[in-house]
């Protein structure tokens, strides 16, 4: 079956390491720090500004001059430090961040990703997307294997306008773990209860299958 | 205290010498950290063809976005928009002009204005629709494109505390682009919540020194919340 | 605290896996927030053929001066040398390398490396010896060359508090180059007058945020004067 | 008679204005902070890191972690601020400061400098000054007109490594206060008692007499 939000969100943490620095995009990305392994510290940047991102606020505590990269209200972890936007970035693009999770529209064989603008559609822009994916050497994408028409979202070549060029190694999906590498996709894992041969169905892009393709476990 | 006392005595007097067709640099995140009155006297001015450099626009009826009905904003160079129903329109018009930058470059591009670098290569945007027309070049096997700084004939700025030199203090994620657009601004105007004398903060922990800042004004503020979001206090 | 606590005990294990031929970004200005006691252990391990950037090289007998000696410096990139004796007969003799470069780009190379930037234009050193084998280019008919980032192996820092996440507070002049070197190191090391837990600092008056920051070390500073400098208490 | 290190420091102060934030190089620019005047304020930028310098300190005062470019112990002027090495130029070479003044071996009529490098003698370095004279828009140059031997050092090329290229407007030398446009040495003051002759012998690069030339007022 295909994995819930929230089993995307658990087996991402499954990849987070005491004491990594890690910038979560929004949506899935953020349920993320729900699931940060028993014993674990990581902490949170949020690109306008602040590392060690706590919890939202309680009523009491609603701060309107802090906010998180989402413009939710949040809270300061112990150890947060502020900074200005140029400061932020500097630590993204200068991949002082260990690991960057964030959602696309589409992924690519050569690491392409598309991830902020359909064109015809309204464009809001691409925020601080470009830079995390041109910063970081560690970046996971969560999003949906393919469309709910059945449409691939692992490509060939990503049809939508780039955020990013050849920048992408990892994706999870609703149905599989998989690994770019050398132009193509490989396939690391697969979500409990869906086939290789459905994997396969549904990935456009070309998929190497090695071996015996163990279930993701949770 | 002559030359160096920056306060101004009003948001008329805090934004003279805007003209149509000037840049505007302006300072916040959302709706965080906003110079909102000096963005009201922009609308209340009614100085028209502007060009603003913001990471966003604000919403319908706070921030910049307040600047959109009467069309006082010819261009917006931003990372992210379209909160607003007026925006999209105009947008979608082409009455509006959007050049779209990658949060970090615009951060960059103020910084690289007020520090007196033309242009700087970034990975950021390479390969992207943001590289089209911009010089692409290798450094040690990896892409980077260059990108120009930004300059503004004005920089509008929120800080929590200044004292009368000038000298800047912000809080919390109010920082944002602030610091930076008040270096690039040819006339840097800050609005702030607590002026206090000169001697007053401490000079190791001050965001912005005051020879960015030309002119200083005591405003009181709405601070609107964009994304309320709270945890239940169990 | 685990996996951000970034204390070490020794100095031993504050420079462990720095070798022979690596390059080290130093902090400090003059003998002015030197990171004094990680040079002294330089030494003692005895490491050789470094690279060092740092603004200045120290005295004879303190500061990055004492690596000279037992000819540690392969070459060091700064802004003003020649502070010491040995300095000046290595580099007469060609046995230590020298490469000159202005204070501000020395700074702003540092940050570059730090903040992925590889290369920046500047109008400083147009004209000058620093232009030769540079790019030079024209923006908006003033003259700018291309200048590369600088990184470190090693990175190494002196502050004045810290917390034992590596949240690092400088004091006073003090600052000057350190928490741009923080930024540009592999591995950076810091030592430091106190470290506080985590939680003492006030977050928007921490001057290098903890993600910089790979070891800390408790340290006790000499703070050598080198041009102490009086006027009469009339 | 030949300005003594006092009067150049004087006539440069009388260029000062309320309200300049003014970066003094070391040896007689120093000087220039002990002649401002009478109700007017200035502020001193130090490109070690602090805007607001003070005199020096008092024994009791002597702080190892407060000195000024020239690794002098100071104090802190009232409304100073600290900051580090890259802002520090990134607001002298944003063209911030109001004024620059500074020491040079030669100035040409080109605006070109030397001041840092005398080939075949131990070479130093050139610290802050090759920033400080590309970032400024308001430079005044002191130096003795001529060496002691009577060779000039207003030339119309420059002989040793340049510090900046076009980059000088203003120079006051010990004999004459002189401004440099279209490539000429143009002669605005001359210092009490000494003749627009003498300045002519001792002028190496086109030296441009227009009217009268007044002498300079202390």
């Amino acid at each position: 079956m295909a994995l819930s939000r929230e089993q995307l969100a658990q087996r991402v943490a499954q990849e987070l390491q005491d004491g990594y620095y890690v910038n979560l995009g929004i949506g899935i990305p953020t349920l993320v720090a729900n699931y940060v392994p028993e014993g674990m510290e990581v902490m949170l940047q949020s690109e306008n500004g602040l590392l060690g991102m706590g919890q939202f606020p309680t009523e009491a505590e609603i701060d309107a001059d802090l906010i998180n990269a989402g413009k939710q209200t949040v809270t300061m972890a112990t150890g947060a430090s502020i900074f200005d936007s140029a400061e932020s970035f500097a630590m993204i693009r200068g991949g002082h961040v260990d690991l960057t999770v964030l959602g696309a529209f589409e992924v690519d064989v050569n690491g392409n990703i598309a991830s902020y603008m359909i064109p015809g559609k309204l464009i809001k822009g691409m925020g601080g997307a470009m830079d995390l994916v041109a910063g970081a050497d560690n970046i996971i994408v969560t999003m949906t294997h393919a469309s709910k028409h059945g449409v691939s979202k692992l490509l060939s070549n990503c049809t939508l306008p780039l955020t990013g060029k050849g920048c992408i190694k990892k994706v999870l999906t609703d149905l599989a773990f998989i690994e770019i590498k050398n132009g193509k996709f490989h396939l690391l894992e697969r979500a409990p209860g869906v086939s290789v041969e459905e994997i396969v169905k549904l990935t456009d892009g070309e998929l190497v299958i090695e071996g015996a393709i163990p279930e993701m476990k949770f | 205290m002559a030359g160096f006392d920056k306060v101004v005595s009003s948001y008329e007097e805090a934004m003279a010498g805007l003209e149509d067709g000037m840049t505007v640099i302006a300072g916040g995140f959302g709706l965080c950290g906003i110079p909102e009155n000096l963005i009201s006297e922009i609308k209340r001015k009614g100085t028209k063809g502007l060009t603003l450099v913001s990471n966003n626009c604000g919403v319908d009826d706070f921030g910049l976005g307040i600047l959109l009905p009467d069309r006082q904003i010819k261009k917006i160079i931003a990372s992210y928009v379209g909160e607003n129903a007026e925006f999209e329109r105009q947008m979608m018009s082409g009455e509006l002009e959007v050049e779209l930058t990658p949060q970090g470059t615009l951060a960059e591009k103020m910084r690289a204005g007020g520090a007196g670098i033309p242009a700087f290569y970034t990975a950021t945007g390479y390969g992207t629709p943001v590289a089209e027309g911009k010089e692409e070049r290798e450094f040690d096997g990896r892409h980077y494109i260059l990108e120009p700084a930004i300059k503004g004939d004005f920089a509008i700025v929120k800080a929590w505390k200044a004292d009368r030199y000038g000298n800047l203090v912000f809080r919390k994620t109010a920082r944002n682009f602030n610091p930076l657009a008040a270096t690039a601004g040819k006339i840097t105007v800050v609005e702030v919540e607590e002026i206090v004398e000169p001697g007053e903060l401490d000079p190791d922990h001050i965001h912005t020194p005051g020879i960015y800042v030309n002119r200083l004004i005591l405003g009181t503020f709405e601070k609107r919340i964009e994304q309320r979001t709270v945890r239940s206090d169990a």
